[in-house]
């Protein structure tokens, strides 16, 4: 399938699926856009919540329920609050200056430009490509698949996981947490 | 027909948002926020393959879970460092922070 | 299954656990015997890896593997850590009550290049390439009030984490074309499809950030220069060698280079890398920045080996990154003498060492020659090696611009002795070194005049540990 | 009689006493140049005695060691002399011997200087005893460093500042052992891909058939790498320099054998291994060997600091010894040999006593001094001696070495000697005219404080005057050797027939 | 016993004087007199083997021919002995050498009484004749190369003796790189005989040569060997040396113009004349260069008033007798008159170094004057040695000159023989000239003038008896004894012609005649002749200005390149070098600024790159698909 078609399939008619995957996707990219373009830091935070549920929702739609409530509790719970937090820990100017862009305009052009490019450039790379996709439909692979897969053949990650998350915690203490200047 | 190539294109239309705005945000909180959409555009990316590539194997969901964790504790760490540079610059501005250079 | 050989990684993380706790609970004093006691529990584990180099076992279905290859990059890192923590002794004292904090960060940083090193899944690499790097992000940061190292430590981790989205994108393709992310699988799948290509550049670059190849490499100088010196001399030795360990693994074992020629594209990076790190080193005037640039050049090198992709290139990257952890560290180590007697690495701070502590003079200069690759010492015979490979491979200009550039480097690594031999001492009096850090500079000393002059053993370690590639 | 390893022995006695002398206090001044001279004493006579017991008749390597070193690189610490070698090992412990005592009255942290100094020489002599290559390569780039050192740390600033000379001749020589370095690994690969597996001996790869094309690309680089080393022209800026920056012992071993290493390693490796691509090359090497001879001859007319004059003729003499190395005979090999080995002495001699003067006077300038044979005869001997034998007179072994080198390439380029052959004259007008110029004329008060040579002074001067007489008027007791060693190689590449191609 | 066996060991004869050299020099040079005695000892044990070597040759009708050799430097393709070749002709050069040499030490012994530097004096003494002597026994090229050049270190050091003025060094090197000049073409010269005929053996060599067709060939080598005699017999255009060399003591000019130095030229000739004689060519260049050599320092020394500055050019022009002779076929007359000008020149040089001394080292003819009240001995030896070089019968310079002239005529060169017959006439002319003004002149500047030590005086008279008589050897009436024995290749003799004879005795006479007319009776006003043709006279003063010539060239050729070479090294090649290495600087400093300290930059440039790599590889494969 290439590129064409996918423009193909898009004037011919749409499932219901496929209408609830523009719309969702539309909302996430627009609201990616925002976090990107709001000038205010709040705002922008906003924004990221709302994407955040928009990946949510994509999971959702790829049967895959679990991930998403963990995308909903991780990001658009803690994540996005401790952003919050450190917002207004460090909010000292007009809410309106507080997202600007970047000072040198020319870092901003070649960043735009380098972004379309790597887009561009994927986007073929993945509009050309056979991709091996397999017939089996599989339901949603539930929290216990996944258990599974983590205490068995993953257990060494998950393990080192845990320590990785210790190690942040420990980590985010000392360094937030500082030390007063002699 | 929606098919894989549109969640990829998604994921990685997502990518290339945060991608720019981690090249042209000023305010180091908005640039840790793109971080975060570049992985969850990633985390897309894995969910979808393995729907249409490795159903009901969990591998995708897996990866994706760990990304989470990981991005978790990369958020946790980096706002623990703007909140310390702040302390001393009273500043979250990138342009601020170039001490180290040359 | 035989779980008793994971016991090095087990032990590691209880090593670095019981710090922790033990940190939490003692009395100032008490941290510094931990950090000491911990030191000690890693020579033990380093004893135990020694011993088991041989012995090798595949986990959980080739997501983890404990080979000779794993093996040789667990005693690397041990080496390693246990090398910095020697040379760190009196540095640290400068952490006060975070100091069993520092100790056990660095444990865990251990911890994950381990894994890095042994795992056979995409997945336990990225997880253990994390590990490592938000140790590094902390410990990078671990100056709190010193602005040069929080600056550092935020630059590392916005970048740090880019990076890992761009290596995760390709981790995510390269998934997607082969339907598994165990590295040994992959690789019967492998097609030129687009999107494989594309998932293989992205995870080049993921590497390429980790070894600090150009142009992935701006992070480099700045975090080395902010860093703690420790912290400096580990991510330098260990975590680069940590990149390689995986690069190498997964680039020789899941991407037959008859489907895609990505040596090319890393021989471009090798080339730029070794350029470009040392023109921009000649231009330096402190000695951590210069030495940081002067690491960038050295990855460079390391590439080669890896470019070349053949049982001399590979033999070099491994023996080239031992000797690497022995010749930097001791370099380091003197800076980090220097830096704790005068508060500042800039050239002029190591004037008439010679004078003051022939010692210090010597082993920097021994070191740094070593990384220019003069004989008879271990840098040398590790670039032999390396373009050899090289050269047997077919990429002749690659090894003129490795030796040329080998070359130039001599320049300012001389420029540092020069100012060591005969620059005037700002004071006449020794610069004073612990017995640790003494220790280590010795050990750096003999490593790297032993690998030189006697590069056998070694070169048979690194031999026996290729041999799972080919 | 090969059951004491008397190579070895020869080659680290200098490196013991270097860890004896570290291990010293500074203080012991005195403690620290007896151990020197002692320890390069012993070598002296070791190698006197190989010298003299090598079985000239048997010819061929002697005095084998052989250890296996490397096992996947082939490397064997392989040791062994020949005719080729023999007279360039002599040199060192010859210049090395006298080296010791031209820096008498170093100071200061003459520790470090008797140190470095020894290490030196160990590295020199390592180069022409080991038939391993992997192994001359390591020896031959030890020397870089020290040098660096020395010259930095105890050299003079004239013209251009210490640090420039030492910086210049050590990165000069550096990018020149890089190509080298590529062209040697590129002969390695390819050696074992033909030979089936590693090997380093220098013997074994000689036995290799390498493609004509490969052999004439790595002489290239190695004419390029080796010939930095001899000061090759256009690739002799570091010489001139380099000497007039460095002390005088550094620039009796440079100038007096190191440089030879450069033409040891053309000989031994390039015509060894290489002989078509070195029939290839040779009449490139001769056009700029007679820019060595002529051009440099040249400057050192105009030279006025007695350093450069030895400097640019050391690079002038160079010249023969391309010349010779070029002509690819028997006679102009033997030559080529036996006038690096009298060049060596001779400007070692020379050093020995420019640095004895500046030593005293502070000043290198010929035209600060005149008449200084009515303050110092014996220096003015070794001046004389060391002149006469620079411009070729017969009854100094440089005459031996030159008029060899004559025959041989006049049989092969006659117009190319004709010209290298007026090099004689202008050695003649710039020697004669310095010498006189420095000794001779009116007696200078400002002088006569200047102490002539006495004590340990005298040593190089005895020593190496000794050297140039005895190879001058018994010519046969080196020439033998050598002809042994050449007649083994040009045996072992009669395949090509001798000449250039014309 | 040495005595049988003389020949076997004549080895000895070169050997004694260098041993004396080595033990002087390593030992006795503390102690003068022992240094005098050795030198002066060893010198006089070579004389008397040399006459029995002499005795032993010349014992036989043609002359007994010995030769022998040890391998000195010798490898495949090359062999250079240090031989022995005692034939007539070496036997001649022997026994003029060691007399001349001998008497000259002696004579020294007053001369050199109370210099600081004896001990070095006779040292060199000692190795100036030993590589005489050396040089003469030689059997092959290499080996006369080696001593050849020796006898010019020699030189150099003896005319540097007095090394102290600058007027001496300078002298000194002069005449060793003139003579290098000449070196070089005797190199070449040896070179091609060693590539051409593969060996440097005389014997060997006449072998080869005589079955040698390429005529070409053996002009270039002759010409090129002949380079040689011109550097050291001071032939034409390198003749500068001579003059300045008395700048050395005048025992030393003694033995340079006599014996050693300058007959070496020569004897080189007489010796290699094998290969001369097989091109005309090449003879005829010779024989130009002689005579013209001959004519032209006959003219200068007519002018010159330093009484060492006249006998040195009217050596230059007996030397160009000599060479001259070679050119027209008369080796032994040359030979002939070396054997006698050695005699009586070395006989003239000590009667001036006398002189000199006498006058403290005054040396211009026109401070002296009436001299033989004073110093009779020295005056009336001096006249001798004067009549003989004059050519005047019976003395020893007549016969021979008279042989030269002779072979001159004989074959066919006339002008060379009226050249040679007006060079004789100017010869007997400025030699009187000398004599009249020094010796009878009325100037009383030498009143305070006394005879010399006997020790000085002896020489003199012995060399005065052997210029009178030696002559006779060679003359008709003892029919060219000399002639025969000396021929190397087939007697070179022509009829005695007694016209000729008479011919040459009326020239010198005139000479002198004119001599007396102008410079004793003062007929005509000498003063005036030389204010009227003042050009020419400065000319000649002045040496044809070939001296300033030279240095010209020295200035401003060589010195000129040498400057142009210098900039060239310091501008352009080491600037190139430098030039590299600051641009290596330069570049690294312009990259350093990349890292600008700015966190987004550095991202900027990481996925930069990851477009480039991912762009260029997509295009690879796309490239490859397509």
């Amino acid at each position: 399938m290439n590129l064409n078609d996918v423009v193909a399939a898009f004037v011919t008619g749409l499932t219901l699926s496929d209408v609830v995957f523009i719309v969702i996707a539309g909302i996430t990219v627009l609201s990616a856009l925002g976090v990107v373009l709001a000038r205010n830091i709040v705002h922008s935070a906003v924004f990221l919540v709302i994407t955040f549920l928009g990946v949510a929702a994509v999971y959702f739609q790829l049967n895959a329920g679990f991930l998403g409530l963990v995308q909903i509790m991780v990001y658009a719970g803690a994540i996005s609050v401790l952003m919050i937090f450190a917002i207004m820990l460090v909010m000292d100017v007009e809410p309106q200056e507080t997202n600007l862009f970047n000072k040198s305009v020319p870092t901003i052009l070649t960043g735009g430009y380098v972004g379309v490019l790597f887009f561009a450039g994927m986007t073929g790379a993945i509009a050309f490509t056979k991709w091996p996709v397999s017939s089996v439909k599989a339901g949603d692979a539930g929290a216990d698949l996944l258990a599974g897969l983590m205490l068995g053949k993953y257990v060494v990650p998950f393990e080192v996981a845990a320590i990785l998350l210790l190690v942040a915690v420990v980590g985010a203490i000392i360094l937030a947490r500082g030390v007063e200047d002699k | 027909m929606i098919g894989l190539s549109h969640y990829l294109v998604l994921g990685t239309m997502l990518f290339s948002i945060g991608l720019f705005g981690v090249l042209s945000k000023r305010n180091a909180i908005a640039v840790l926020m793109c971080v975060e959409l570049m992985l969850n555009a990633v985390n897309i990316n894995f969910v979808a393959i393995e729907k249409f590539i490795t159903p009901g194997t969990g591998l995708g969901q897996l990866f994706a879970i760990f990304v989470i964790v990981v991005a978790a504790a990369e958020v946790a760490v980096g706002l623990a460092l703007v909140i310390s540079i702040y302390r001393q610059k009273k500043s979250v501005n990138l342009n601020d922070f170039n001490l180290l250079k040359w | 299954m035989n779980y008793s050989l994971l016991s090095t990684e087990i032990l590691t993380c209880l090593i670095g656990l019981v710090v922790l706790i033990f940190g939490l609970v003692l009395p100032q004093r008490g941290k510094v015997v931990v950090g000491k006691l911990s030191v000690m529990a890693l020579l033990a584990v380093l004893a135990y890896a020694i011993l088991n180099f041989g012995s090798s076992e595949t986990y959980f279905g080739g997501a983890y593997l404990v080979d000779s290859y794993g093996n040789f990059f667990k005693i690397l890192f041990l080496v390693a850590a246990l090398l910095v923590m020697f040379s760190a002794v009196k540095y640290n004292e400068r952490f006060e009550e975070r100091s069993s904090e520092f100790y056990a960060l660095m444990i865990f940083a251990t911890l994950g290049m381990m894994v890095m090193a042994c795992a056979g899944d995409l997945i336990t690499i990225y997880i253990g390439l994390e590990l490592m790097t938000i140790s590094f992000y902390i410990l990078t940061a671990y100056l709190l009030n010193d602005g040069l190292s929080t600056e550092a430590g935020l630059k590392y981790l916005i970048l740090g984490a880019v990076s890992s989205a761009v290596l995760l994108f390709g981790m995510s393709l390269i998934y997607a074309m082969s339907g598994t992310t165990v590295i040994s699988e992959i690789a019967g799948s492998m097609t030129t499809e687009p999107a494989l290509i594309a998932g293989i550049v992205m995870m080049i670059a993921g590497f390429a950030f980790k070894i600090s190849a150009v142009p992935f490499h701006m992070w480099a100088p700045d975090i080395y220069q902010g860093a703690p010196i420790p912290v400096t001399t580990y991510l330098a030795v260990g975590s680069k060698a940590a990149g390689f360990a995986a690069m190498a693994r997964v680039f020789m074992v899941a991407f037959p280079l008859s489907q895609f020629n990505w040596s090319l594209a890393l021989a471009v990076l090798a080339a730029l890398t070794m350029i470009i790190g040392n023109l921009i080193a000649l231009a330096q005037t402190d000695v951590k920045r210069l030495l940081a640039y002067s690491s960038i050049a050295q990855a460079g090198y390391i590439l080669t080996g890896l470019v070349a992709a053949n049982v001399y290139g590979l033999k070099g990257v491994l023996f080239y990154a031992m000797l690497y952890v022995f010749s930097n560290t001791g370099a380091f180590a003197v800076a980090t003498a220097v830096e704790v007697d005068s508060d500042s690495t800039a050239i002029e701070a190591f004037n008439g060492l010679s004078k003051r502590s022939p010692m210090l003079a010597a082993v920097m200069t021994v070191c740094l020659l070593s990384l220019a690759g003069i004989p008879p010492l271990a840098g040398f015979v590790g670039k032999f090696y390396l373009f050899s490979g090289v050269i047997q491979s077919g990429y002749l200009w690659l090894a003129f611009v490795g030796l040329i550039m080998s070359m130039v480097s001599v320049y300012y690594y001389l420029m540092v002795a020069k100012a060591m031999y005969i620059g005037e001492a700002a004071s006449e009096k020794a610069v004073e070194v612990g017995s640790a850090a003494r220790f280590a500079m010795w050990a750096c000393l003999i490593g790297t005049l032993a690998f030189g002059l006697y590069p056998a053993p070694l070169a048979q370690m690194a031999q026996f540990a290729i041999s799972v590639f080919f | 009689m090969n059951n004491l390893p008397l190579l070895s022995l020869t080659l680290f006695i200098p490196i013991i006493g270097a860890i004896f002398i570290m291990a010293l206090p500074k203080d012991q001044e005195k403690a620290i140049k007896y151990i020197a001279a002692g320890s390069t004493f012993i070598s002296l006579v070791l190698s006197l005695i190989v010298f003299i017991t090598y079985d000239r008749s048997a010819g061929g390597m002697q005095f084998i060691e052989n250890i296996p070193w490397v096992a996947d690189l082939g490397v064997s610490y392989a040791l062994g002399v020949d005719g080729i070698s023999l007279p360039l090992l002599l040199l060192t412990n010859l210049i090395g011997f006298s080296g010791v005592y031209a820096s008498w009255n170093i100071s200061p942290r003459g520790k470090e200087f008797f140190a470095l100094l020894l290490i030196l020489i160990t590295g020199v002599m390592g180069t022409f005893v080991t038939t391993d290559l992997f192994i001359f390569f390591m020896f031959y780039e030890v020397v870089v460093i020290p040098i660096y050192l020395m010259v930095i740390m105890w050299g003079s600033t004239k013209r251009v500042t210490k640090e420039y000379a030492g910086m210049k001749l050590t990165i000069y020589l550096l990018i020149g052992s890089a190509f080298l370095l590529v062209g040697l690994i590129a002969l390695f690969v390819t050696a074992k891909g033909l030979l089936g597996f590693p090997s380093m001996d220098i013997m074994t790869l000689a036995g290799v058939e390498f493609p004509v094309g490969f052999q004439i690309f790595v002489y290239a680089l190695m004419a390029f790498g080796f010939g930095t080393l001899l000061s090759m022209f256009p690739f002799h800026g570091w010489s001139p320099d380099g000497y007039a920056g460095a002390p005088t012992a550094v620039s009796m071993i440079h100038a007096g054998v190191l440089k030879k290493i450069g033409g040891y390693g053309l000989i031994r490796i390039g015509l060894f291994i290489l002989p078509a691509g070195a029939k290839y090359i040779a009449p490139i090497i001769v056009i700029l060997a007679l820019g060595n001879v002529v051009y440099a001859a040249f400057i050192c007319l105009s030279q006025k600091d007695l350093k450069y004059i030895v400097g640019y003729s050391s690079v002038s003499h160079m010249g023969y010894v391309l010349i010779g190395i070029a002509a690819l005979n028997v006679i102009s090999i033997n030559g080529a040999i036996m006038m690096m080995f009298a060049h060596g002495v001779m400007a070692a001699l020379f050093f020995a006593m420019i640095g004895n003067l500046y030593e005293k006077s502070h000043t290198r300038n010929v035209d600060d001094f005149g008449g200084l044979a009515h303050q110092m005869p014996r220096l003015a001997t070794g001046f004389m001696l060391a002149g006469l034998a620079s411009l070729g007179l017969p009854g100094t072994v440089n005459f031996i070495g030159e008029f060899t080198i004559f025959v041989g390439a006049f049989s092969t380029f006659k117009v190319i000697a004709i010209i290298a052959i007026t090099g004689i004259i202008l050695t003649a007008v710039y020697i004669l005219r310095t010498l006189g110029d420095v000794l001779f004329g009116p007696r200078k008060e400002e002088w006569d404080h200047l102490q002539d040579l006495k004590g340990p002074e005298l040593v190089p001067l005895i020593v190496l005057g000794a050297a140039i007489l005895i190879g001058g008027i018994l010519p046969f007791t080196v020439m033998d050797l050598i002809n042994s060693g050449v007649g083994e190689l040009l045996a072992h590449i009669g395949s090509i027939q001798i000449g250039g191609i014309f | 016993m040495i005595l049988q066996n003389v020949l076997e060991n004549a080895w000895i004869i070169p050997f004694l004087p260098f041993l004396a050299f080595a033990l002087i020099g390593l030992i006795f040079h503390r102690w003068p007199k022992f240094s005098t005695a050795v030198s002066i000892l060893s010198i006089a044990a070579s004389f008397v083997f040399s006459v029995m070597v002499a005795m032993t040759v010349f014992s036989t009708a043609e002359g007994t021919v010995y030769e022998a050799g040890t391998r000195w430097l010798s490898m495949p393709g090359l062999q250079v002995d240090m031989g022995l070749l005692i034939d007539p002709l070496t036997a001649v050069m022997l026994l003029v050498v060691t007399t001349i040499a001998l008497l000259v030490q002696i004579y020294s012994i007053g001369y050199m009484h109370g210099d600081p530097g004896i001990a070095s004096y006779y040292a060199y003494q000692s190795l100036f004749a030993g590589s005489m002597l050396g040089l003469v026994v030689s059997n092959n090229f290499g080996q006369i190369f080696v001593f050849w050049e020796l006898v010019g270190i020699c030189s150099y050091f003896l005319i540097g003796f007095w090394f102290g003025r600058n007027s001496a060094k300078e002298a000194a090197k002069k005449a060793f790189i003139t003579n290098r000049v000449g070196d070089f073409g005797f190199l070449l010269g040896i070179l091609f005989l060693q590539i051409i005929f593969g060996t440097l053996n005389f014997n060997g060599l006449a072998v080869e040569i005589a079955n040698y067709t390429n005529t070409g060939v053996l002009s270039m080598i002759s010409i090129l060997l002949f380079f040689g005699p011109i550097g050291k017999s001071a032939q034409f255009p390198l003749h500068v040396w001579l003059p300045d060399a008395m700048e050395g003591p005048t025992p030393v000019s003694a033995l340079i113009h006599a014996a050693t130095m300058v007959a070496a030229g020569v004897y080189l000739i007489a010796r290699a004349i094998f290969i001369f004689n097989t091109s005309a060519e090449a003879l005829m260049v010779i024989a130009v260069v002689g005579g013209f050599t001959a004519l032209f320092a006959a003219t200068i020394a007519i002018v010159q008033n330093d009484i060492k500055r006249i006998l040195a050019f009217s050596t230059l022009s007996q030397l160009g007798y000599m060479v001259m002779a070679m050119g027209v076929g008369v080796m032994t007359a040359g030979m002939f008159h070396l054997m006698t000008h050695a005699f009586f020149k070395s006989l003239l040089f000590l009667g001036a170094g006398s002189v000199i001394h006498a006058m403290h080292d005054e040396q211009d003819i026109w401070k002296m004057g009436n001299l033989s009240k004073k110093m009779p001995i020295t005056t009336w030896t001096f006249v001798i040695g004067a009549l003989a070089l004059s050519g005047i019968p019976p003395l020893s310079g007549f016969w021979s000159k008279d042989e030269i002239l002779l072979g001159a005529f004989a074959s066919g060169h006339m002008g060379l023989y009226v050249l040679g017959s007006f060079v004789a006439f100017l010869t007997a002319f400025y030699m009187f000239r000398l004599i009249f003004v020094a010796f009878f002149g009325s100037n009383t500047a030498g009143e305070h003038a006394h005879e010399s030590p006997s020790v000085m005086t002896w020489p003199l008279i012995i060399l005065a008896v052997i210029s009178v008589f030696a002559g006779f050897v060679g003359s008709p009436l003892m029919n060219n004894a000399f002639g025969h024995y000396i021929t190397y290749v087939g007697a070179q003799h022509h009829e005695a012609s007694v016209s000729i004879m008479i011919v040459s005795a009326i020239i010198a006479l005139a000479g002198i005649v004119l001599a007396y007319l102008v410079y004793q009776r003062k007929l005509v006003d000498y003063e005036a002749v030389k204010e009227r043709f003042s050009g020419v006279y400065n000319l000649l003063y002045n040496k044809y200005y070939i001296d300033e010539f030279y240095a010209l060239l020295i200035k401003y050729f060589v010195d000129g390149t040498a400057k142009v070479m210098e900039w060239f090294d310091l501008h352009v090649i080491n600037g190139i070098v430098n030039g590299i290495a600051i641009f290596t600087g330069r570049a690294g400093t312009a990259l350093k600024y990349t890292e600008n300290g700015q966190v987004q930059t550095y991202a900027l440039y990481m996925f930069a790159g990851i477009v480039v790599l991912l762009i260029s590889a997509l295009c690879a494969v796309f490239t490859a698909i397509a």
